[in-house]
């Protein structure tokens, strides 16, 4: 576990409300912030307006990848020991198509959870508090910052109706 | 917000419940009945990899098998597996991208499905080939002996297409098991609470995750809708690609994509249906996501209703004699039953479902079900069994006899899957807890239209 | 009644046969003059200790039964040395493994052969003339030794050694088996069952490897 | 190695040295899998002649049945695993029919007899010393004091010299006895021409051919040289053949060879031959045309379910060119009647004037005593006036009718002896049993007929320790001395050489061993047959007087017991081989049958494969139906051959005994088969058939394509003929489907420039000419023995799991709704497509194409997915759903396999692979004497066994090829032509006698 990070953790019952803290928060120069939710939601995501995941990135050389290993593969292995059949090419493309699709779509899915792994679970913000109760029904939004600032994120929090509002030191 | 709450594809209950009803069906302790369950499938796989055993020490042999007829129960019953799984990715992958709202209630079991049900097709290329402990011969791996496999061949495609498919949606149904297990894992103790922390892979719900995970898994829906609509379509080349009557059709592939859906939906309402009553989720699982399954059930019926009737018009139009003398022989020969009760339980019970009272029944949509899967498996049945009992040279026709190695695998690959899936709905959340949330508005302070 | 594989005259259809086998025949009994004549000078040159100093390491080393365990190879009924045949007296391979140019077989010496030579040698020493004594109470026994075998292809594949001989030449068997004429006791140098090992081959001298040439 | 697991039966060292090299040897039973440790068993002395790993070729004489073919026995280190027709014979000329190849399975049978067997108090028998043994016959005989006779059922030959001038001498009697013998033919002969032989006929010079009910082509006299014969004559060849009339009550093998079959009542034959004879007279002005006034066609015609004009025309097509040839006497004509058949059919001859130009008397085959005698001599058992009784080479207790008690009086003599080698029907009742060796392991010599002496020799150590009759006889005399102290020769082959050494001396041989070593290399002496002057008629011949055959009993139906194909007179019964090639006709395997008309079967109400019970006076018995149009409404035919009580695990409680329905009791000088009526009742029982053909009909596939005779004489090819037959044109081929097809060949000329592909290669290629096939099946039992196939028994067959790699499909044409019966036959192997549907789908290679042309199977490549089968149009791979090379093979019946090809394992496909085995030898022959391979220097075994010729075998590439010159006759086509595989098998159109306009069997397309 890495060491715990300061800062205030404030939990919402109401997503009108944690989304108006989160903007406040933002325009207030407030970069580093984790907000907690039990499933996807938009308006948060607009809240927050971070650019879309570089997922995808992995998902496109993975399939690319792919392609070239099912094309390639099949078409060395029928040269390197040409074996006739049925009066056939030694080296057809239309059947070949068939396996350089499927090794797209594996590769492709492979590294799209790979890229998955990385970005979501390895970089993952350690060390910061957790409550049981984000993953059922509250939002919890926490603000990284010394003694100093905390009085006044509380009173932010406080200010957008936080259900409850903890200072982690 | 009012328009929203009369959506019936919106949840009725709020967040809190939804984890609670969900989460329930794990906690509880399992019933008797379950006990009972689980143990006669487990049984049922012990006779499946028992006669696998006999196979093995005495040979293919042991089962009905009869020349010209080489593919037989087994085939059909492979074919038959991997069709049902197809009705599982289109309902999580396909829907998906359609943004249809009625899929998050069931998406979660008819994916578990497609799991177990590729798991259990994929033993059969092994179990029906002569010498079993050489399958690995189809994998072009570097050997000493410098061969490679014949790409050319559709049993390759075969191989390549359901490998992909069980990796690809047992990581797709993985994926979108995280979040939940992350929330059961806050809400339950002991032993239960290390394996989901185990699985969630430290998921908390950051937005930092949810940013990736939302991506993440657009992208993979977005790959398993054209697999599965390959898978089907090689799997229907293993037959359409050789020059047997009755085989060789150019409307294979659609014909069979549609078929493995309907049989697909055919085997979810078999297990959906039961299910809602068991886990008490009949508030989660309503008439109106029954009622849009009966409707997809229709259309692909429809579908093999019409590739039916264009097989026989084509038998004719064609003026092969071997194509015509295999389908009459399909309606009226040896094989006449099982030509019939494909005909009957696919082509025309689908059609019943035009009628909204049936529709809406769930008794009469489970019977319904029932007769898909019969029909589905007869349809694999009259199109190898029957299409090899007579075709080119008719010195060599013949008829299989069935053995108990048949029936008793053929039984034995419903205990495997049976298995598979009880254990699942006992320990995994059958309906999707996140998913489900994210179609719940959540509550708010100032009573306004929202940030839409 | 049946104390002896057949011998008896038969006739063969085809009449090249006698004559090939005949003039073989001919071959054999001057090889055999040849080989025994060579034994007895080697063993001669042996014989003296002086010479034994002069050429060094030429001397078969004095390896009895007992040792034949410790060797590579399995352990053969007679304690047979190719080192000393085919390595000190040089004799030709195909003067025991006769119709390894004609047929797909090697063939394996009948106890004859052996007696051919050894009615006249006993062996120099002890440890050889303890081998050769069984090889005469078999004889006289009437009982074929059953030798261990070395290199086994497996049965689904056919290896034609007289091709192989054809192209390689009578001096080639080294190719596969390894220096026989080095071993006291024969092991496997190459896995010859290997169908790479073949391959190999194959591919390097560009000769086919059509699946048919050897498996049907 | 096999070896390692022989049974406690059969000492393993001895199989070593019947083995030679046994790593060779028996290990090929392994299959795909590499063994472990084997020895390698050198020999004591290298047998000069005896290479290991190339075959040795020894010529000996088969005695499968009475004709005498010569035997080439291909030996490997010291086994024989093949026999082969011997190409200097001149009654088989290097081919050979099924029975003659199974006759390996005899020597190597898992039920012979390992010692001389003596029966003990308790009934049963035990293993004795071979002293002992002798000892106790010499007691036996020595005391029998005349009373004392033997039952041979060897033909004459050295040996059977010996055997009558010892019993001779002994004062007993010496019996020749042959089941099938032909005592009706003698008969006729004598009342014809006076004289007490045989004829032989030339088929191949006949131009008109009509056989009453004479199976010359299954189980008739010589049936290998008359079929060479028929095939000459019948096989279209240069324009023309010659036409072939078949007059009976059942359609045989032979009648299915026919134009023509004219199906009329059991007993009625001679009239038909008689009104022949009678316009026939009447047209050539002979003095017998009077005599036969009253057989005119007009009167004969409605006994014998004819038109007159039918009759007419037979008899103007009889004469109308060259020789023409009438045969009659086989046992389905065995009835009362049957030496009055014989004799119209003689005096048909004589009339037509074929006598000495199709009807050749001075080299009939060999007599022997006949039925008569027989029963004379059961019949002195019965009255109990012997003590000791030899039966040697013969099982009369199977071949003679229960009805006449033989049992019971055989059992009535004191001391029974048998020489069988396997404890058969009439050696289960012996009291001493002193198995003899087997022909190949003998020393022996055979006269079949004048002017042929075939010789036998060891070509194999015995399998068992058991004695040459021949010594056991000389060893008695020893014993016994006294009257047959003469007979003191060392050994058999002593004797043996001493006689022929006298004949060399009556020959003027000069040098004997040169003589005796030349006789051995070529299988025997041929002579000229020694020439007979042309027969006359004697006074009393004209004096015709046909009565109507009598039968017993008051049954509906007319019981037909004939020869069965595979089984013959029974000796069949105990080889796997014949059992699993099926009969030519019914296609069954592994039983017997009743054949029923389907009118009768309607009338009964039964179907195939229910059980009936047929009642005769004489007895009864239950068998299953089959179903038969080839039959006439009034008679019920059985093939004989299966029903024995004995004779080892294949033949034993298999099937049913026909002859248990026919009575013996009266007098005639032949054994009566067709003497009884049968009443038929239904038992409700059901007995599955174990047939190996699907649907009988064509369906108009074209499978086994025919033409009229003018047309083919035209040149035609098949679709020409058909066209011009007034049928519509098939549908042509798009441009864009040709330049589709055209396609294929680029790709395949591309796809040839790759690896070993490109370098240059032959292609081979086979011809089937359908106008000499006559479905004999002999190819069947070849490709079986060549090519280490293992027979499933009847249980997989009922699944139709038989391996037969190539198979005779057989083909209903008509015979319903009243039009006549017609039957074709093809035969089918792996037709190694240019373009193979099977290879493609193989996912590892294991089906390819190989360089030379073939569709390559590749055993230990294959997984055994099977789809390659499923995609063969001609359904010609065989798959190894279980064991079988495990269950097939009991010891010693393993050593019959063919070192040069692999025992498949169990989850293997296999097929025909134009027996790549030879083709590989050849080539590395060639390769050695550095030349190419010769044209016709690689025989298949199919092609090298047909003893019709109709099948040929070539490089394609080779334009001098005799293969090429088959291939390129109109008549040419290939089965399945619209799936565009292009087979390396060329069939050549059936011609048959029929009007231009009416429809070719089965469409050209």
């Amino acid at each position: 576990m890495a060491k715990a990070v300061a800062g205030v953790l404030a939990q919402f019952d109401h997503i009108d409300g944690a989304c108006d803290a989160i903007r406040e928060l933002k325009a207030g120069g407030q970069k580093d912030l984790t907000v907690y939710t039990a499933a996807a939601n938009h308006e948060i995501e607009a809240a927050i307006g971070d650019p879309v995941s570089p997922v995808r990135l992995f998902t496109l050389i993975g399939g690319l990848t792919g392609c070239a290993a099912g094309f390639g593969m099949t078409i060395w292995m029928s040269l390197d020991w040409p074996v006739l059949v049925g009066g056939k090419p030694i080296a057809p493309i239309p059947p070949y198509v068939v396996l350089g699709f499927e090794l797209t779509i594996l590769i492709g899915a492979l590294s799209t959870v790979v890229g998955l792994v990385v970005l979501a679970m390895m970089q993952a913000p350690r060390g910061r508090p957790y409550s049981p109760r984000f993953s059922d029904d509250r939002i919890g939004i926490f603000v990284p910052c010394g003694a100093d600032r905390a009085p006044s994120v509380e009173a932010l929090f406080r200010q957008h109706g936080s259900v409850e509002v903890t200072r982690d030191a | 917000m009012a328009v929203i709450a009369h959506d019936p594809s919106l949840p009725t209950q709020t967040h809190a419940e939804v984890t609670r009803d969900v989460i329930k069906t794990i906690t509880d302790k399992p019933t008797t009945g379950y006990y009972i369950l689980a143990g006669s499938m487990a049984l049922l796989t012990l006779v499946l990899f028992g006669t696998l055993g006999a196979l093995l020490k005495y040979g293919l042999g042991l089962a009905g098998y009869a020349p010209p007829i080489m593919w037989s129960i087994y085939i059909t019953t492979f074919v038959f597996w991997i069709g049902i799984g197809h009705a599982g990715t289109l309902i999580s992958a396909i829907l998906f991208l359609f943004r249809s709202p009625w899929r998050t209630a069931v998406y979660r079991s008819t994916e578990a499905m497609t799991v177990f049900a590729v798991m259990t097709a994929a033993l059969f290329p092994i179990i029906h080939i002569g010498r079993q402990w050489l399958f690995y011969w189809l994998i072009p791996y570097p050997n000493q002996r410098f061969l490679w496999p014949n790409f050319k061949s559709p049993l390759m495609w075969d191989v390549f297409a359901v490998s992909t498919y069980l990796t690809v949606s047992s990581t797709f149904l993985m994926i979108g098991l995280v979040p939940d297990v992350a929330a059961i894992r806050d809400h339950v103790s002991g032993w239960r609470k290390k394996l989901y922390a185990a699985l969630s892979l430290g998921w908390t719900g950051a937005d930092s995750q949810w940013r990736h995970y939302s991506r993440a898994y657009l992208y993979l829906a977005a790959l398993c809708t054209p697999l599965v609509l390959s898978v089907h379509s090689v799997v229907s080349w293993d037959f359409a690609m050789s020059i047997v009557p009755g085989w060789h059709g150019t409307i294979f592939a659609p014909y069979f994509v549609a078929g493995a859906i309907y049989s697909g939906i055919g085997m979810v309402l078999t297990l959906v249906i039961p299910l809602r009553k068991v886990l008490k989720l009949d508030h989660m699982i309503t008439e109106y996501h029954f009622d849009n399954l009966a409707k997809l059930t229709l259309f692909t019926g429809s579908i093999l209703f019409y590739a039916y009737g264009m097989e026989y018009f084509i038998a004719w139009y064609s003026g092969s004699t071997f194509e015509q003398t295999t389908f009459w022989r399909r309606a009226f020969g040896p094989n006449w039953w099982a030509g019939w009760s494909m005909i009957i339980c696919n082509a025309f019970v689908s059609q019943l479902l035009w009628f909204p009272k049936i529709r809406k029944n769930i008794t009469s949509l489970f019977v319904i079900s029932i007769f898909i899967n019969i029909g589905m498996w007869f349809e694999r049945y009259v199109i190898f069994v029957g299409s090899l009992a007579n075709d080119y040279i008719p010195y060599a026709w013949g008829q299989i006899n069935p053995t108990w190695a048949d029936w008793c695998i053929l039984a034995g690959s419903f205990g495997w899957f049976g298995l598979w899936f009880t254990l699942f709905y006992k320990n995994f959340p059958i309906v999707a807890i996140q998913e489900v949330k994210e179609m719940i508005p959540m509550p708010r302070r100032k009573a306004h239209g929202g940030a839409h | 009644m049946l104390s002896l594989p057949s011998f008896r005259p038969r006739e063969i259809v085809h009449m090249l046969d006698l004559t090939r086998r005949s003039a073989d025949m001919r071959k054999r009994f001057l090889y055999g003059l040849g080989a025994v004549a060579t034994a007895v000078v080697a063993f001669a040159a042996v014989s003296r200790p002086s010479d034994a100093q002069q050429q060094p390491t030429v001397g078969p080393s004095p390896l009895t039964t007992s040792d034949s365990s410790k060797l590579q190879g399995p352990k053969q009924p007679i304690f047979f040395r190719h080192d000393i045949h085919a390595g000190q007296l040089k004799l030709q391979c195909q003067y025991c493994h006769y119709t390894v140019a004609e047929s797909s077989e090697p063939g394996i010496p009948a106890l004859s052969t052996c007696m051919g030579c050894h009615n006249l040698v006993a062996g120099k020493t002890k440890e050889n003339q303890v081998e050769i004594t069984k090889l005469k109470t078999a004889w006289s026994k009437k009982q074929p030794i059953e030798w261990v075998r070395v290199h086994t292809i497996a049965k689904h594949a056919h290896f034609p050694h007289m091709r192989h001989i054809k192209a390689l030449g009578t001096q080639a068997c080294a190719t596969c088996h390894g220096e026989i004429a080095q071993m006291p006791q024969v092991y496997k140098v190459n896995n010859v069952n290997n169908m790479g090992f073949c391959i190999t081959c194959h591919i390097e001298r560009k000769v086919s490897r059509d699946c048919s040439v050897c498996h049907y | 190695m096999a070896d390692e697991s022989t049974t406690p039966s059969v000492d393993r060292r001895h199989f070593l040295k019947v083995l030679g090299v046994s790593g060779v040897g028996a290990a090929a039973l392994t299959g795909c899998s590499t063994d472990r440790v084997t020895k390698l068993v050198p020999y004591l002395v290298q047998s000069e002649d005896q290479v290991p790993g190339i075959a040795t070729n020894y010529a000996s004489t088969c005695t499968e049945c009475s004709a005498g073919c010569g035997l080439h026995v291909r030996t490997r280190e010291g086994r024989p695993v093949k026999l082969e027709g011997n190409p200097e014979h001149p009654t088989n000329a290097g081919t050979l029919c099924a029975r003659g190849q199974a006759g390996l399975q005899s020597l190597y049978n898992p039920d012979r007899l390992k010692a001389p067997m003596a029966r003990n108090a308790a009934g049963g028998f035990d293993e004795i010393k071979w002293d002992d043994a002798i000892a106790r016959l010499a007691a036996k005989v020595g005391s029998a004091g005349g009373k004392f006779a033997v039952l041979n059922g060897y033909g004459p030959s050295t040996f059977t010299t010996l055997l009558q001038d010892w019993t001779k001498a002994l004062g007993g009697t010496h019996v020749a006895f042959e089941p099938f013998a032909r005592e009706a033919e003698r008969a006729a002969n004598q009342k014809t021409w006076g004289r007490d032989d045989l004829p032989t006929y030339d088929f191949a010079a006949a131009t008109h051919i009509i056989s009453f009910g004479a199976d010359f082509l299954e189980t008739w006299g010589p049936v290998v040289e008359q079929q060479r014969g028929f095939a000459a004559s019948h096989g279209f060849h240069d324009g023309t053949m010659s036409r072939h009339v078949f007059v009976g009550p059942r359609l045989s093998l032979t009648g299915a060879n026919a134009d023509e079959w004219l199906m009329v009542p059991a007993g009625s034959e001679a009239q038909v031959a008689l009104a022949i004879a009678h316009v026939v007279a009447e047209r050539k002005g002979h003095p017998l045309a009077g005599m036969l006034m009253a057989y005119m066609p007009e009167t004969v015609a409605k006994d014998v379910g004819l038109t007159s004009q039918q009759l007419h025309d037979l008899a103007d097509a009889f004469i109308a060119s060259g020789p023409s040839l009438a045969v009659a006497g086989a046992v389905p004509t065995q009835h009362r009647g049957a030496v009055d058949l014989c004799h119209a059919v003689n005096l048909l001859n004589e009339v037509a004037g074929n006598v000495g130009k199709t009807v050749l008397f001075g080299a009939g085959p060999a007599v022997t005593d006949g039925f008569g005698r027989t029963r004379d001599l059961f019949a002195s058992m019965g009255r109990g006036e012997l003590q000791v009784v030899l039966v040697h080479e013969a099982n009369p207790l199977y071949a003679l009718p229960k009805s006449g008690k033989f049992l019971e009086s055989f059992k009535k003599v004191g001391f029974k002896v048998s020489t069988a080698s396997v404890l058969d029907d009439t050696a289960a009742q012996c009291d001493l049993i002193l198995p003899n060796l087997h022909s190949l392991e003998r020393w022996d010599d055979l006269r079949p007929r004048p002017g042929i002496t075939g010789t036998l020799q060891p070509v194999v150590e015995p399998i068992f320790p058991v004695m040459h009759t021949g010594d056991v006889l000389l060893k008695v005399s020893k014993a016994i001395g006294g009257a047959v102290a003469g007979f003191n020769a060392a050994s058999f082959e002593e004797h043996l050489k001493a006689e022929w050494q006298k004949r060399a001396a009556s020959g003027k041989a000069g040098d004997f061993d040169s003589y005796w070593r030349g006789a051995l290399g070529r299988g025997g002496i041929y002579e000229a047959a020694p020439a007979a002057a042309k027969p006359a008629l004697v006074s009393g011949a004209t004096q015709i007087t046909f009565t109507k055959p009598a039968f017993d009993g008051t049954g509906d139906y007319v019981l037909m017991p004939y020869p069965s194909s595979m089984y013959y007179d029974g000796r069949g019964a105990n080889k796997p081989w014949l059992h699993e090639n099926p009969d030519p006709i019914t296609k069954i395997t592994w039983q017997s049958w009743v054949e029923l008309h389907p009118d009768t079967a309607a009338k009964l109400d039964v179907r195939e494969g229910e059980i009936v019970e047929l009642t005769s006076p004489h007895g009864s018995i239950r068998s299953q139906v089959y179903v038969y149009a080839g039959v006439h409404p009034g008679v019920l035919a059985m093939p004989l051959g299966l029903g024995h009580t004995a004779y080892g695990r294949y033949a034993k409680d298999r099937g049913v005994n026909a002859l248990d329905l026919i009575g013996a009791a009266d007098s005639d000088t032949f054994l009566p088969y067709v003497s009884t009526k049968v009443s038929v009742k239904t038992t409700g029982d059901y007995r599955k058939a174990a047939r190996v053909d699907g649907e009988a009909r064509q369906l108009g596939r074209g499978i086994v394509q025919s033409m009229p005779l003018a047309y083919a004489a035209k040149g035609m090819t098949p679709e020409e003929s058909y066209k011009a037959a007034g049928h519509v044109e098939g549908e042509k081929n798009t441009e864009r489907e040709l330049a589709a097809i055209e396609g294929f060949a680029e790709d395949q000329a591309k796809a040839t420039q790759y690896g070993d592909y490109a370098n240059p290669h032959p292609k081979w290629g086979m011809a089937v000419d359908l106008s000499r096939c006559t479905g004999c099946s002999a190819c069947v039992t070849a490709c079986y023995a060549e090519n280490n196939i293992p027979t499933v028994g009847e249980e997989q067959v009922f699944r139709r799991r038989e391996m037969s790699w190539l198979r005779i499909e057989r083909y209903w044409e008509g015979g319903e709704a009243g039009e006549p019966l017609a039957v074709s036959f093809a035969p089918v192997m792996c037709q190694h497509c240019d373009n193979a549907p099977c290879e493609p789908v193989c996912p590892v290679y294991a089906a390819y194409h190989t360089p030379d042309g073939l569709n390559g199977q590749v055993y230990n490549r294959c997984v055994g997915t099977r789809y390659c089968s499923n995609n063969c149009p001609f359904k010609v791979r065989y798959f190894n759903w279980l064991k079988y090379n495990e269950v097939a093979f009991p010891e010693p019946l393993n050593l019959q396999l063919n070192p040069d090809v692999t025992v498949r394992a169990r989850g293997v496909m296999e097929k025909c692979t134009f027996c790549i085995q030879r083709i590989r030898g050849a080539q590395n022959t060639a390769r050695l004497e550095d030349r190419e391979v010769r044209d016709g220097e690689i025989k298949t075994a199919c092609m090298q066994s047909c003893p019709s010729g109709a099948l040929s075998f070539g490089n394609v590439k080779d334009p001098e090829a005799a293969v090429i010159k088959w291939k390129r006759d109109p008549r040419g086509y290939h089965m399945l032509e619209e799936t565009n595989v292009r087979p390396s098998v060329t069939y050549l159109a059936r011609v048959l006698h029929q009007p231009p306009v009416a429809t070719p069997a089965g469409e050209a397309h």
